[in-house]
């Protein structure tokens, strides 16, 4: 993989260019979108999306599928902020206990799907309605006055940037590197394009998306916590209601095939941008309430256009080089 | 004149499969098109079946000429075709594959008893057993792909065209179907025949058409041919096999199978010592790729395996894998190749874990490992990033053997199950040196599963003979050939119906 | 506490109504009735007054909003109108929207930071109704009857508007029986869920609305189980004052009561409050409350409001 | 297929146990469960979720997906109460509006997802998202009033059956002719299966799901339209809002593969009922509005525990009859 852009780049690539596009018009249109407390904005408001569409990136591209994470958000957000308002928890409390609650909600769906082998659609549907239920159920009424130290979660600020944006990177670091530089990284891959064949090779089928789930719960609750810290307040009715259809679909407008086996982080990432930006540039535009709705609508049908078309303009972009061994047999190298 | 193909070509993103292929075959001939892996048979193929357009070039079928053809107007061109890959849906049943998108029809419904009646003759006419209504996904490989030639005989066709129909079919079954050519081509049909058997080609064949790297090497008649020339057209002259490793009785057993029993098989018991080859033959169901699954823990077993003299207790991959064993599947599509992975993954992936270091990957490692292994497998093309599935057949079984035999695993037990299937002449005959030098070199004992008499001949120390889930025979030494083998299956074939 | 506009970048802050060209209206229950009627009658004011009024589309989703106020502050517009889903959880935004010399009016309630209020209490809604079903329980029922609540417990708003009227119809007519409290803010979860209540208590009497929608769903499912549109022992009500609701308060059915919110005066509150501030006016001074009103057959303020609509 | 209830067929719809069993539990603890007229309730509002989960399961079967009903359903509802109550439109045109509001939502979804060929999952989010939009902005207030001429559609009685569950049945009926009888209903499963096998055996890989998509759509408003009539009311805002979900809880549930090429008809009207009687059920017993979510979630678990140990309970229930014809060499007949 080279550093440079070059067209190949751009063609697997797709959402690049309609990003740069986008932020072009929303800056013609609004002069206001490329000012730096706007796009530091965008960036954490984004960060709670990249730290759960990053492990459920990987876990789509093992095969797998996590529906539940809206309400592993809410329960998470729940754990973290019952346990600060209402017992003064600081901030590592507040957080295990979020991370435990998430665990146990991955653990479930892992030990379902994984083990047992049930379908995790269905199965993760049911965990997203009925954690939800248990969330309200445990804090029927908003929590709040949740104290510094947990504050401090989502408000602090490292090196110049926002605490959520710092955790988002971290999580797209660590999850990148296992993806690019581990054996694991290729399990995760082999098991998504067939576990069988991943199976008769030793790798552990069940274990590894097990793990999947596991992080996919964490790294849920974990966005919970930290939105509930940002807010100052949780209200398990709402709290990441929706959420796992934005992470679902920025990881597939990220270029991550829901069949499994392939996808890249930095798809996964752009999906994420893609969607942070389309919300914030049609709010500063000012589109009408019902328009926005639209043309979210139609955004996504352009970027199933695009990953459509990526393929196709990668093979484009592949033939000139090409043209010139045609003389040789040899195929091209192909990009996975 | 039945078809005529004249200048056709097509390439994928960079690759050229056919570049300017000419083909004619009339009917009432049988065509052989040959080729080495890659050569481009199945691309022609799919070119007359609409699978997809040409770049280029005419098909002429039925008096017209047409510049890209696709499924239904080749279907009512005449053109029946086999593919390589199975067309057939395998959640539907045997009745509903053979007339799928050819339904007969009566007041717009499906014309359930006249559609039974028609498969009813021509399963029979195929020799074929399988009941009308069995899922074809439930089905033995050799069944399926009889349904699938009853699938294209059902459509009349003026051209049948064939691609590697017998590669999963038995003896047996390869006679049948020989015997069904035949009379079709008797009743005046074009046949268009791909195969890397060569034994049918001398049986069968009038013309040969050989493609190399998408050209037409040669077109000739067959008449006068040796297998020597057909062999020669197709590729170079293979060298001679490495002479097989000493194999020493005194050795303790390197895998050891004691009373391997599960559903239908067994009980098995059987011994490979270090440095042995050992074949199983048997015809499609005998057992042979279940009693492998067995071994590797594929599946549930009884009994007890024992490798290099210690116990293989769980029945897991994993602890197979652990205990020095490792299974090349034969189902190479779904239980073997990654095909949208890389070849570096597909040939490396158990082996990745090996080379890490502090739990990172080596890519340099991993990258001269696979240099080694597609030098001494001669894979090709020798690229490690290219995706599996841009590979030939041939360079596909390569690789994935390549993910045993690099040198960085300790695999000390080797099951092939049906090694060689669909693989070229001349790639084949390299599989048997590899396989023959990691027995003599490496002092593996390798365990294989084949349904080509020829060659368990070529391969193999000593042959097992296997039906209904047990050794029934063994044979060695000189007395290991054809003929015997084919007598040890058919033998107790018919002893089985004088029983009955 | 007044805006302060100590260290803003002082070009965008306006000194009076004339620099208010735009107000942002930021309602987070878009797919409510309501908020197109308030929305209705913010454009007709909005255009009276010369402003432009955008709208932002949260969804229902307090993360969007957050997300939402964030993009809209750091666009400065001149003033923002914000429904909090949690009020606490927008305290930071709003402190950041003054301390940018941006006026913010609470919409619904109030925070600490802000400019003015638009307010009106959900609770007072709920228990409004309540009152009035309980008396009319008393005296039709001898207060002796069943009744079913369809509520909501998932956003704050429908917790208030919940807990007011459960509490006050309970407190007022202690011997009823709650034979249901079932979740259901739209007509067509409510039809289903009361449907089911009367399977088993064919004899309901009172079903309260947590909206009107609701009660609607609620007067639909009795209409279909045989109940007479007029029947004397039944009393159907709900909140917000929505078109067919007081259709059928007016047609004399037993769709009895809607605490009605004025949406007219809301709509026009969105406006003029931000506007008043930016002329200078206090909080206290710009701030108005809305009255919730319980509209009955009769009133003339039920004719009034469904002229609004006209 | 017979008609007897044999240990095989209940192996093969293992939710008719789960069905008998909760009947049961529902009529004991609350006595009205089996009244006919709850039970005739419980028809009715199941029968717009039936409308929809037919369609759409034959185009899950085809390997497609469509998750834009729930504001297909809202855009129909809208069109119909439109016609009806503002231009006092009658019956028939206002079905007609209907569904042709609901065709053309289809048309697009199809157009995209099998002309073009990009992903059903993002098309369809995209549809949902921008139509829900599109109805609001259409129909933002409360449509009401609507005339005894179109309350007909949702209040009439046809021999004794109310006309939501006449509907109903007529969809389930024709589905499952077209599947049972018709060359296309063997083509539908051909796709979803392989549809390069399909496509290669000269079967219409276009064309069939395209008309399904069509059908869905259309499918999906005259459900809106009905319950608009029913309703007396249409709130575009929250009309059929969640209903993809629960449309494609139904199909799931009730056995058919997300992957396609799977299911039977009988399965979604079972899971159809499933649905309706869980949520009427929880409702009769009175249980707490977060406790009915946490009951649902799990039911929905254990709907696919069963869909998981059907496959295993019909083998087990094929093994006696087979063994007495273990002789003969003929495989047990499939069970498509
Ligand atoms: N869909 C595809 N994309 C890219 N390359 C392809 C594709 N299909 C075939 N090829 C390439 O085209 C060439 C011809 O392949 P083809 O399958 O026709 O060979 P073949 O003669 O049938 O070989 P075999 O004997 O192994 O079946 C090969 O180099 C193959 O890698
Ligand atoms: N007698 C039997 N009992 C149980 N299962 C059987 C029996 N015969 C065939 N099968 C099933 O058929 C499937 C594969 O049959 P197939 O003929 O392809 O392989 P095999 O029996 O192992 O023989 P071989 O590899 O020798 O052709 C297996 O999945 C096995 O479960
Ligand atoms: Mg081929
Ligand atoms: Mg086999």
């Amino acid at each position: 993989m080279s550093t440079t852009v070059n067209p190949r780049q751009l063609a697997r690539y797709p959402l690049i260019p309609v990003i740069v596009a986008m932020a072009i018009g929303f800056e013609l249109s609004t002069g206001s979108f490329m000012g730096s407390q706007n796009l530091l904005g965008i960036a954490t408001d984004s960060a709670t999306l990249a730290i759960v569409a990053v492990p459920s990136a990987l876990l789509v591209i093992s095969g797998y599928l996590d529906l539940s994470v809206g309400s592993t958000y809410a329960l998470g957000a729940v754990a973290a902020g019952w346990l600060a308002s209402e017992h003064g928890g600081g901030l590592l409390t507040c957080v295990l206990l979020s991370l435990l609650a998430g665990l146990a909600v991955g653990a479930v769906n892992g030990f379902l799907c994984c083990v047992v082998g049930l379908s995790p659609f269905i199965v993760t549907l049911g965990t997203l309605t009925a954690v939800r239920g248990l969330a309200q159920q445990f804090a029927p009424l908003p929590l709040t006055s949740f104290g510094d130290s947990f504050a401090w979660l989502g408000g602090a600020k490292v090196a110049g940037l926002p605490s959520p944006v710092v955790i988002a990177l971290l999580v797209v670091l660590v999850a990148g590197a296992i993806l690019a530089l581990t054996p694991v990284g290729r399990h995760i891959y082999a098991i998504g394009v067939s576990r069988e064949a991943a199976y008769l090779s030793g790798v552990r089928v069940r274990t590894v998306p097990f793990t999947l789930f596991l992080a996919t719960g964490a790294c849920a609750a974990l966005a919970g916590a930290i939105k509930a810290s940002v807010l100052g307040a949780v209200q398990s009715g709402t709290a990441g209601s929706g959420f796992e259809l934005a992470v679902l679909t920025a990881v597939l407008v990220g270029g991550v095939a829901l069949t499994g086996g392939s996808g890249t982080l930095v798809g996964v990432v752009l999906g994420v941008a893609f969607l942070g930006i389309l919300q914030n540039g049609l709010t500063l535009v000012g589109v009408p309430t019902f328009w926005q709705q639209v043309a979210q609508g139609l955004a996504l049908v352009v970027a199933a256009g695009l990953a459509y078309l990526a393929p196709r303009l990668e093979a484009l972009a592949a033939v000139r080089p090409q043209a010139a061994r045609r003389t040789t047999s040899e195929p091209t190298p192909a990009t996975t | 004149m039945a078809l005529r193909v004249t200048g056709l070509r097509k390439s994928f993103g960079g690759v050229h499969a056919l570049q300017g292929v000419d083909l004619t075959i009339e009917a009432g001939e049988v065509h052989a098109l040959l080729g080495h892996n890659g050569a481009g048979k199945s691309t022609l193929i799919k070119a007359l079946g609409g699978a997809f357009q040409p770049d280029d070039g005419t098909i002429e079928v039925g008096g017209r000429s047409h510049a890209g053809l696709t499924p239904r107007q080749s279907i009512e061109a005449g053109i029946a075709i086999i593919f390589q890959h199975l067309s057939l849906v395998d959640s539907l049943s045997v009745v509903d594959n053979i007339f799928l998108g050819q339904e007969q029809r009566r007041l717009g419904m499906v014309d359930r008893r006249r559609q039974r009646e028609a498969a009813q003759r021509l399963l029979d006419r195929l020799g074929a057993t399988s009941s009308l209504d069995s899922r074809v996904g439930d089905l033995p490989m050799g069944q399926k792909q009889l349904v699938e030639i009853a699938k294209a005989l059902s459509r009349d066709p003026v051209v049948l065209v064939l691609d590697e129909p017998t590669a999963a079919l038995s003896s047996h079954e390869i006679g049948a179907l020989e015997r069904t050519v035949r009379s079709l081509q008797e009743q005046g049909l074009a046949i268009c025949y791909v195969t890397h058997l060569l034994g049918e080609v001398e049986r069968l064949a009038d013309r040969m058409t050989v493609l190399r790297d998408g050209r037409v090497h040669v077109a000739t008649s067959l008449e006068g041919k040796t297998r020597r020339d057909i062999i020669e057209a197709i590729a170079e002259p293979p060298t001679d096999l490495p002479p097989a490793g000493p194999v020493h009785d005194a050795d303790p057993p390197q895998l050891q199978v004691r009373g391997l029993a599960g559903p239908g098989i067994g009980p098995v018991d059987l011994e490979v010592r270090p440095g042995e080859i050992v074949g199983l033959y048997g015809l499609i169901g005998s057992g042979r790729t279940r009693t492998l699954e067995m071994v590797f823990g594929r599946r549930s077993r009884r009994g007890s395996i024992t490798v290099g003299g210690r116990e293989v207790r769980r029945a897991t991959p994993r602890a197979a894998l652990a205990a020095g064993l490792a299974l090349v599947p034969g189902d190479r599509g779904r239980q073997g190749l990654f095909a949208s992975l890389t070849a570096l993954d597909n040939a490396l992936l158990p082996a990745q874990g090996v080379l890490s270091r502090f739990g990172l990957r080596r890519r340099r490692a991993e990258a001269e490992a696979f240099e080694r292994l597609a030098t001494s497998l001669a894979v090709h093309p020798a690229t490690p990033n290219a995706p599996a599935r841009a590979f030939s057949g041939g360079n596909q079984q390569k690789l994935l053997l390549g993910r045993w035999i690099n040198g960085i695993l300790p695999t000390t037990v080797l099951l092939l199950d049906e090694p060689t299937q669909g693989v070229d002449v001349r790639a084949r005959h390299e599989i048997y040196k590899v396989v023959r030098t990691i027995a003599s070199e490496r002092r593996t004992a390798v365990l294989f599963a084949s349904t080509d008499p020829e060659e368990v001949v070529a391969l193999a120390d000593r042959a097992l003979v296997m039906q209904d889930g047990r050794v029934i025979g063994e044979l060695a030494g000189a007395a290991l050939d054809e003929d015997a083998l084919l007598h040890a299956v058919h033998q107790s074939d018919s002893d089985l119906q004088e029983q009955s | 506490s007044a805006p302060s506009s100590t260290k803003a970048s002082g070009d965008k802050v306006a000194k009076s109504s004339k620099d208010v060209d735009t107000v942002a209206w930021d309602y987070p229950f878009t797919f409510l009735p309501v908020y197109a009627g308030v929305a209705k009658f913010a454009k007709e004011r909005a255009k009276e007054k010369g402003v432009s009024l955008e709208q932002t589309n949260d969804n229902g989703k307090p993360d969007v909003q957050a997300s939402n106020l964030d993009t809209l502050i750091a666009k400065k517009v001149p003033a923002i109108v914000s429904f909090p889903m949690v009020f606490e959880a927008l305290e930071t935004q709003a402190a950041k929207a003054l301390s940018a010399g941006i006026i913010w009016v609470t919409y619904g309630g109030t925070l600490e930071n802000q400019s003015a209020s638009i307010t009106f209490s959900f609770e007072e809604g709920g228990r409004k109704l309540g009152e009035d079903a309980a008396a009319w329980a008393q005296e039709n029922l001898g207060g002796k009857g069943k009744v079913a609540f369809l509520v909501d417990d998932t956003i704050q708003l429908g917790i208030e508007r919940t807990k007011g009227m459960i509490d006050a119809f309970t407190a007022a007519a202690p011997d009823m029986e709650v034979v249901g409290r079932e979740q259901a803010i739209d007509p067509d979860t409510a039809l289903t869920k009361t449907k089911a209540i009367l399977a088993k208590h064919p004899d309901v009497n009172v079903v309260l609305g947590i909206t009107d929608g609701a009660a609607f769903g609620g007067y639909k499912a009795l209409v279909e189980s045989g109940r007479s549109e007029t029947d004397a022992k039944t009393y159907v009500g709900g909140q917000d004052g929505d078109l067919g609701s007081l259709e059928l308060i007016k047609k004399g059915t037993f769709y009895r009561a809607s605490a009605a919110l004025q949406l007219r005066d809301i709509g026009n509150a969105v406006i003029d409050v931000p506007l008043a501030v930016a002329d200078g006016k206090s909080d206290a001074e710009a701030s108005t409350d809305v009255p919730i009103t319980l509209v009955k057959q009769g009133d003339a303020l039920l004719d009034e409001i469904i002229a609004q609509y006209g």
